[in-house]
């Protein structure tokens, strides 16, 4: 009960904090965030830009406020995709099981067994660097974990007895599925749909330092801190404002996570 | 035992061919050419013709196919088609470097995190607990590319106590190479105690609830023994399934890190050999990471009786 | 003391000169053959085996008589055989060396290679052409590098380079290092080291080449002292290493070219109006020195400022303006369609100068998205001729005639050629077969008065290369070639 | 002087008391039994007493003292030391009280080591030597096994061994058969009091089971709420019960009813000559032989008859319920309903089928969808057939509910009734579509004694109102009287009898009838 409230108000709060960024940054940003200007290359912070200026002139700042709805957009985007693909083959082979189960697993098992990165780097080639192509390419490669969670926690579901009091009834397996299944999978997925928000934005930003990213001059804090490398001894700061706008949404998100999962659980909600 | 192993491998290899064909496919989907990579700005229409003959790309993907898999079939990857190597021992060779580091930075993390999520599981809700939570999040936000720079820069630069470049394997030196790899499995495993003590708490939480615990208490067995004998391996037993999985895929999949300590690992040669559409050398990788992943979860399902004995192997 | 490092951004392809090669593995190549002429630093031709070259006077026999007392590396001495063995294998079809296709064109065609005594080489061409000594010395055909023939297996297949170089392959292991070691036996040249002749005496016991890939890394390893050289600095970071005491940043210009390429097949860039607006939305001088931190010249010529054929005309920089670039792209009928620049992130200048130009584009009202690709993508669509715009680099050709030639053509059998003018064509043909130098030079003033007319292309700079050793490196120097050369340095604590 | 003193205990959970003020006392060689119903602080009282509160409970006040001496007082070391010789404790369910990754071995010689000086080989001797007191074949060769290789009877055996290896002055027993069946449970106990006998322990037995608190135990102490309503010698105490919850306790131990006629009418349902069998455990490339857990079974029910189906753990009485509603594939054999043959019907002829009968499960907890509102849960049923509009299915669950009793908790989540109260909207979803045939799989069993009571109570309401016809599954005999018009009673999968109810209690001809029978705890006196 009280772990309950103190994940959902640090949580709520780090989270709030940042989508009223990203909300604030639609509306107003300081500055243009693609505005390069070369005569102003690396500035320290300073009344006029307050979290300096980077490697092109552009504003820190601007391009944090802007880089929170990418960053935020691609990921919640990516992490949809890939629930979407993998409970759905999650549930299919689950229920299904026979031939299904194995056909579908042995395409999980190709994919997992690709290294999720590579995957989305190959992926990403194929259909090219875009906004749409990250989130699809990523969104694949994570669908094959979220498959084989749906599909774990299916297999303990169908064998509870209200699924067969659902048979009993005459519905339908379909029906079944999706009126007593599906809903039952929610917990695990949500843990596992926080741990992939963080894992997206990290991967956008390893496939950035890949040179693979979210199209450039379009801010994302993976790119920020992907470009910000080199000058992490000149300009610290470059580096720090990113790191610490995503350890802080992955931390909210962590925690929203578990409080919402919390609630969704009609044994503890009371 | 012999049996079931050989079942299991057997098993695998439609996965295998899976993996086979949609990377031989995937990879001619991209755009890009060997020969012009090699040639660069200057190649001419003829001599890239020239030399995609030479390579055997000029024939169709289905032969090229074909003929892969017979001869990955009889036991031979091919060669390199940018350096002319055998794919097979390139691969090898490679690997070594890519499972020092990746094993011997999962064996410390677990080492760190397992028993450090145990314990914040035993004393769930106290300050050490928030404390091993909050450092395992901010673990988990950390690009490895990122604090791999920092770990450079603070040991290798400021205090100069590791070299900065380079590698020697155990066989030529060992204190040498101890020193080589040291900042690369410490970013490793910085990275993965942030997943592992969020894993093996949430597994211990699990256990203590059970009633053998109670009972081992019950008996009067002390409290580090109950978490030693009684809890650990019982938690052990599904944190170890998810080391299978994260294993599996680091032994591929840590190009990142290789680059920034510029290692000859798997993970660069498979990058390197990606951004150079090498195909032989990007087919064979591929085939051999999948292959590991197999196996690392076959070692795993062997293992796991060990932690739980319900699940006997055959 | 006696062994040198060196920084290598990537692992070389081969052993094999000027067959499986990129720029790197040219780099290893000329510490360890040498060819009958070889470059100086101001990219023109000297002799290196060759005593010298004797020219007939219809220009179609080149005669190179053999310097004496030169070993190769397995104690041999060189013999006129040795280099007709090694040329007949670089013009052998599937051997595929580079620059076989240059020698056998219309311009240049090699119809024999004679060895009319021991110390004596010939070669006769089928007409006169400018480029021929060019092309034997050139880095990127392994100078045309003579070995001997136990470098071969019994198959005729490539083992190891047994040259005449001051260093021998020690080990190469791969993805990790190259290792050279000495050549006791080498015969230099009198006088001073320049490009790849001059006086190339090995004074360190061993070099090694080793592989870091990563940027910062690489620096890190020259400021903790794990590497000696660091023959390629980001122009980035040197501001800061310039400022640090007890390291010595070396800068050359190089003879590459940094430019943006449009195609004049597209329906919005057909127009040259558009593609002068475009060219008038450029501030130059800003982008440059915005781009190699004030390191390089801004020009608008393909050929680079360190060639002896740039004259002060091409050096000449049209300011912008950004009215005038309004008008013509109105003019033009640009309506505000997005234009799409490709660029990679591999090659950090591409890209760069792909964010500054859709920026300056903007302040002339033309809009822009950069499509950042990956580069085997780019060089791909590079060579299609798929692409509007395209931030795009030439890697260092070193005579004048190959700077145009790289970029003019027909469209119908080379896509990947910009600029598509038959007139064009003519006069670049003119260029290769004379052989004065004034008559060329006022031929290319003509040819780039056009370029800035057509604009096919925006030239920007060529870059140059910043070398940084500690104070314990004596003796290096950069050169208009990225890669690094080991002789004449020494290390003394 | 009593072995353990309890004097004014208070536990709480967070600000509420969930035991106030309790005292009581165990003497040497006596069993005192705890009895109540579900939730009234039984075994938060025994886990007090041994020190081992669960998160979230605290021992809020009173003293507990074993052999004179403060429990809480004592340092923790000093506390574990007592742990084992001076008290143990038999857990409730036999199947997660044995760590699952220790062979037993280890487990039973642990508390010896821990508090005896025996060296590894007595220690061995000993564990075999118990082992063998509790019946488990070939003692030493079982050391070496792990717990899952035990059926759970085994397991509760060996769990009792484990305990009283270490000769514990007192023993805790929290529930220590309900999980298992009736035949195993008579045997457990009487092990345990055998070997507490032997060893002059004192017991204290926590159960929800009056019949085991008359044949077991010497005192009794009655809970409610969290506290003591009533104590006193088992025997008196329950012959004459003074409190009115001790009283309603006594009074919901099943009797018989009176044994109904059932006009002859052809068979509603007919299983003939019905097998099935699960399918073996294969690898990818051999298939395994199936087992058989029903074998030609023969069986009819008439319309608005009550059968009740008993038999041991692993009989085949689900498998058999199961088989007849279609909810397992026949593997041999008919099933027909209302005279026509749908061993083989799919689809909507099935669905006909399905219309027509209807399944309560025994655990109230995982047969409800715990993320529906009951109200949901009731109206899901009259989806099919289709045709009745939304707002009449809710109309019509409402009415259901309120004839089970729970008018007003359509709101609810499953979560938030008691286990009674979730077995009746179990039931209602059941009946709410008005079934010709109901199976009824230990529909009571999991439920306490005064609950029960109150389901086999509506369950027979509704059956005399409704007319379904019933198969009851059961381990409980005692219900089958409340209940049953016929008893069917199955062992390996076979019927071994069958008849009029009263015949079979009575007179029964079967020798498994007998023993279990035999075995089943009735109230005496
Ligand atoms: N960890 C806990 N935290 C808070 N309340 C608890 C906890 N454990 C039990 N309770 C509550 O304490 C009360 C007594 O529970 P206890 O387990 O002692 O009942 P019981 O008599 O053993 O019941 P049963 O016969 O069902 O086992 C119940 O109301 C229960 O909900
Ligand atoms: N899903 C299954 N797969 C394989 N075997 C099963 C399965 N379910 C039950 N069995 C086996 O079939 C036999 C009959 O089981 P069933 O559940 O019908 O017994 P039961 O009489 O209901 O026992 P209980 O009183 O314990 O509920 C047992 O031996 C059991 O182990
Ligand atoms: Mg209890
Ligand atoms: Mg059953
Ligand atoms: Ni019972």
């Amino acid at each position: 009960m009280k772990r309950l409230r103190l994940n959902l108000v640090i949580g709520g709060t780090l989270m709030g904090a940042v989508l009223a960024l990203a909300v604030l940054a639609l509306a107003w940003t300081p500055y243009d965030p693609v505005r390069t200007n070369l005569r102003r290359r690396l500035r320290p912070p300073s009344a006029e830009y307050w979290l300096g200026t980077d490697e092109f002139g552009r504003d820190v700042a601007s391009r944090l406020m802007a880089g929170a709805v990418t960053s935020l957009g691609v990921a919640a985007a990516t992490v949809l995709v890939a629930l979407a693909i993998g409970i759905a083959i999650g549930l299919a082979s689950g229920f299904l099981r026979g031939w299904v189960d194995r056909v579908l697993g042995a395409v999980n098992d190709t994919l997992l067994a690709f290294p999720g990165i590579l995957l989305a780097l190959g992926l990403l080639a194929v259909i090219g660097p875009s906004r749409s192509g990250i989130v699809l390419a990523l969104g694949l490669a994570y669908a094959p974990t979220v498959a084989r969670v749906v599909r774990g926690s299916v297999l303990s579901i169908r064998e509870r007895e209200f699924v067969e009091a659902s048979r009993a009834l005459g519905n339908s397996e379909g029906y079944t599925l999706l009126r007593h299944v599906l809903p039952h999978t929610a917990a695990p997925v949500i843990v596992l749909a926080t741990s992939l928000f963080g894992w997206v934005i990290l991967s956008e930003s390893a496939l950035s330092f890949l040179g693979l990213g979210v199209p450039p001059p379009a801010a994302t804090w993976g790119n920020m801190l992907a470009s910000a490398r080199p000058f992490m001894a000149e300009a610290p700061l470059l580096s720090i404002a990113p790191g610490a706008l995503i350890a802080m949404c992955l931390l909210g998100v962590n925690l929203l996570g578990d409080a919402l999962r919390d609630l969704l659980d009609p044994r503890d909600g009371a | 035992m012999a049996l079931y192993v050989l079942k299991r491998l057997l098993a695998a290899i439609p996965t295998l061919l899976l993996v086979a064909a949609s990377v031989f496919f995937l990879m001619r989907l991209i755009p890009g050419d060997p020969a012009l990579l090699i040639l660069g700005d200057a190649a001419t229409p003829e001599s890239v013709a020239d030399l995609r003959a030479a390579m055997g790309l000029d024939r169709s993907l289905p032969v090229q196919f074909g003929l892969w898999l017979s001869q990955v079939a009889a036991g031979d990857l091919g060669l390199s088609i940018t350096s002319g190597e055998a794919v097979g021992p390139l691969i090898l060779d490679r690997f070594g470097v890519t499972a020092a580091i990746v094993l011997a930075a999962v064996a410390i993390a677990a080492l760190v995190a397992v028993p450090a999520g145990m314990l914040a599981a035993w004393r769930q809700g106290s300050w050490g607990d928030i404390a091993a939570v909050s450092l395992a999040t901010l673990l988990l936000s950390i690009p490895s590319f990122w604090l791999g720079l920092i770990l450079l820069l603070v040991f290798g630069l400021k205090l100069g106590w590791v070299p900065v470049v380079g590698y020697v394997t155990f066989a030529e030196d060992a204190w040498a190479a101890l020193g080589y790899i040291a900042l690369p499995v410490a970013t490793l495993a910085l990275v993965e105690i942030g997943v592992l003590i969020r894993m093996a708490r949430a597994s211990t939480i699990e256990v203590l609830r059970l009633d053998y615990i109670a009972h081992a208490r019950a008996k009067g067995v002390p409290e580090h023994r109950v978490l030693l004998r009684h809890a650990f391996p019982n938690a052990f037993a599904p944190t170890l399934t998810l080391l299978g999985l994260v294993l599996g895929n680091l032994l591929g999949g840590i190009a990142v890190i290789e680059t920034v300590f510029t290692l000859p690992g798997l993970g660069r040669l498979l990058v390197e050999a990606i951004f150079a559409r090498d195909y032989p050398v990007i087919q064979g990788v591929m085939l051999f990471i999948a292959l590991v992943y197999v196996g690392v979860n076959l070692v795993v399902d062997l293992l796991y009786p060990v932690f739980d004995p319900r699940v006997a192997a055959s | 003391q006696d062994l040198l490092r060196i920084r290598l951004n990537a692992d070389i392809r081969s052993t094999d000169p000027g067959v499986n090669r990129d720029g790197n593995t040219d780099g290893i190549h000329w510490h360890i053959v040498e060819g009958l002429v070889a470059l100086r630093d101001d990219a023109t031709v000297a002799p290196m085996l060759a005593e010298r070259v004797d020219v007939s006077p219809d220009g179609l026999t080149y005669t190179f008589p053999l310097r004496a007392g030169i070993r190769f590396h397995n104690g041999q001495p060189l013999t006129a055989g040795d280099v007709a063995f090694a040329m007949q294998r670089y013009m052998r079809r599937e051997v595929n060396w580079r620059c076989r296709a240059d020698l056998d064109s219309a311009v240049t065609r090699l119809v024999a290679v004679e060895t009319p005594d021991d110390r004596t080489v010939a070669m006769r061409l089928e007409k006169p052409s400018a480029l021929f000594l060019t092309i034997l010395a050139r880095p990127d055909c392994g100078q045309a590098g003579i070995w001997h023939r136990d470098s071969l297996n019994a198959d005729g297949s490539w083992r190891a380079p047994i040259g005449t170089g001051p260093f021998r392959l020690g080990e190469w292991r791969r993805g990790q290092f190259v290792e050279l070691t000495r050549f006791a036996d080498y015969a230099a040249l009198p006088g001073e080291p320049t490009g790849l002749v001059g006086n190339k005496a090995p004074l360190v016991e061993r070099v090694r080449f080793t592989i870091i890939p990563d940027e910062a890394a690489a620096r890190a390893a020259l400021l903790a002292g794990n590497i000696d050289i660091l023959p390629d600095a980001r122009s980035r970071d040197l501001p800061e290493l310039r400022a640090r005491p007890g390291f010595t940043v070396h800068s050359s210009p190089s003879m590459d070219l940094q430019a943006v390429l449009m195609q004049t097949r597209d329906p919005l860039l057909q127009d040259v109006r558009m593609r002068r607006a475009i060219a008038l939305a450029l501030d130059v001088p800003e982008l440059v020195r915005a781009v190699s931190e004030g390191g390089s010249r801004p020009s608008r010529s393909p050929i680079p400022p360190a060639s002896g054929f740039n004259t002060p005309a091409m050096l000449d920089v049209p300011a912008r303006d950004l009215a005038q670039a309004r008008r013509l792209a109105q003019e033009a009928g640009y309506r505000g369609q997005k234009l799409r620049i490709i660029t990679t992130r591999r090659w950090e200048a591409f890209y760069e100068i792909a964010v500054v130009v859709q920026d300056m584009l903007k302040e002339a009202g033309i809009e822009s998205e950069l499509e950042v690709l990956e580069w085997a993508t780019q060089l791909d669509r590079y060579s299609r001729g798929d692409y509007q715009m395209m931030a795009f680099g030439f890697s260092a050709r070193l005579d004048p005639s190959l700077s145009y030639e790289m970029f003019t053509g027909p469209k119908a059998t080379q896509p990947r050629k910009a600029w598509d003018n038959p007139a064009v064509q003519a006069l670049l043909d003119q260029t290769m077969a004379e052989t004065d130098a004034n008559r060329r030079r006022a031929t290319f003033e003509a040819m780039h008065a056009r370029l800035l007319e057509e604009v096919p292309i925006i030239a920007l700079y060529s870059s140059t290369t910043n070398g940084v050793t500690p104070r314990h490196v004596q003796g290096y120097r950069s050169w208009a070639v990225d890669a690094p050369r080991a002789w004449g340095v020494r290390i003394s604590r | 002087m009593s072995l353990l003193e309890v004097a004014g205990l208070r536990i709480a959970a967070g600000a509420r008391d969930i035991v106030r003020d309790l005292s009581f006392s165990v003497a040497e060689g006596e069993t005192l039994a705890l009895v109540g119903e579900s939730g009234s602080g039984k075994s938060a009282t025994a886990r007090a007493v041994i020190g081992l509160l669960p998160p979230g409970l605290r021992h809020a006040g009173g003293r507990i003292a074993l052999a004179g001496q403060d429990l809480s007082a004592l340092p923790p070391a000093t506390l574990r030391a007592l742990r084992g010789p001076g008290m143990g404790m038999v857990f409730q369910e036999p199947m997660t009280s044995l760590n699952p990754a220790q062979r037993i071995g280890a487990q039973m010689a642990e508390g010896l080591a821990l508090h005896t000086t025996l060296d590894a080989a007595a220690r061995k001797r000993a564990c075999i030597a118990m082992l063998e007191r509790v019946g488990i074949t070939d003692p030493e060769r079982r050391l070496l096994a792990y717990p899952h290789e035990f059926s759970g009877g085994m397991r509760q055996r060996i769990m009792l061994a484990s305990v009283m290896l270490l000769r514990p002055r007192l023993l805790i027993a929290d529930e220590p058969t309900t999980a298992l069946d009736t035949l195993t449970q008579a045997e457990v106990l009487a092990l345990m009091k055998e070997l507490a006998r032997e060893q002059g322990s004192s017991i204290l037995l926590i159960t929800h089971d009056l019949g085991l608190v008359s044949r077991h135990a010497d005192r009794a102490l009655v809970m409610q709420s969290g506290q003591a309503v009533e104590e006193g010698p088992a025997a008196p105490l329950l012959a004459a019960p003074r409190h009115a919850y001790t009283r309603a306790l006594v009074a919901a131990l099943p009797r018989r009813g009176p044994a109904r006629v059932i006009p002859p009418a052809p068979p509603l349902i007919e299983a003939r000559s019905l097998s099935v069998a699960y399918p073996g455990r294969g690898g990818w490339f051999r298939r395994a032989a199936p087992m058989p857990a029903v074998q030609s079974v023969s069986l009819s029910i008439h319309p608005g008859e009550v059968v009740a189906l008993v038999g041991g753990s692993g009989s085949g009485k689900t498998t058999l319920g199961r088989a007849m509603l279609r909810l397992l594939p026949a593997s041999g054999g008919s099933l027909l309903f209302g005279g026509q043959d749908v061993t083989a019907r799919s689809g909507p002829a099935l669905l006909d089928f399905r219309l027509a009968c209807q399944i309560v499960f025994q655990d109230p907890y995982s047969s409800l969808d715990p993320r529906m509102r009951v109200r949901d849960i009731v109206a899901e049923p009259l989806r099919l057939p289709a045709g009745m509009a939304p707002a009449d299915r809710l109309a019509r669950a409402e009415a259901m509910l309120a004839e089970v009793g729970l008018a007003g908790l359509g709101d609810r989540f499953p979560h938030a009734l008691s286990g009674g109260q979730r077995q009746r909207v179990a039931i209602a979803r059941a009946l709410v579509r008005n079934p010709a045939f109901v199976v009824a799989d230990e529909a009571v069993s999991a439920l306490d004694a005064t609950v029960r009571q109150q389901v086999i109570a509506l369950l027979r309401d509704q059956q005399r109102k409704r007319g379904f016809a019933c198969l009851f599954v059961t381990h409980d005999l005692g219900v089958v009287e409340e209940i049953a018009d016929r008893v069917v009673v199955m062992q390996h999968g076979r019927i071994v009898e069958e008849g009029p109810r009263d015949q079979v209690l009575d007179a029964p001809a079967h020798d498994y009838t007998r023993a279990l029978l035999a075995a089943s705890v009735r109230l005496q006196g």
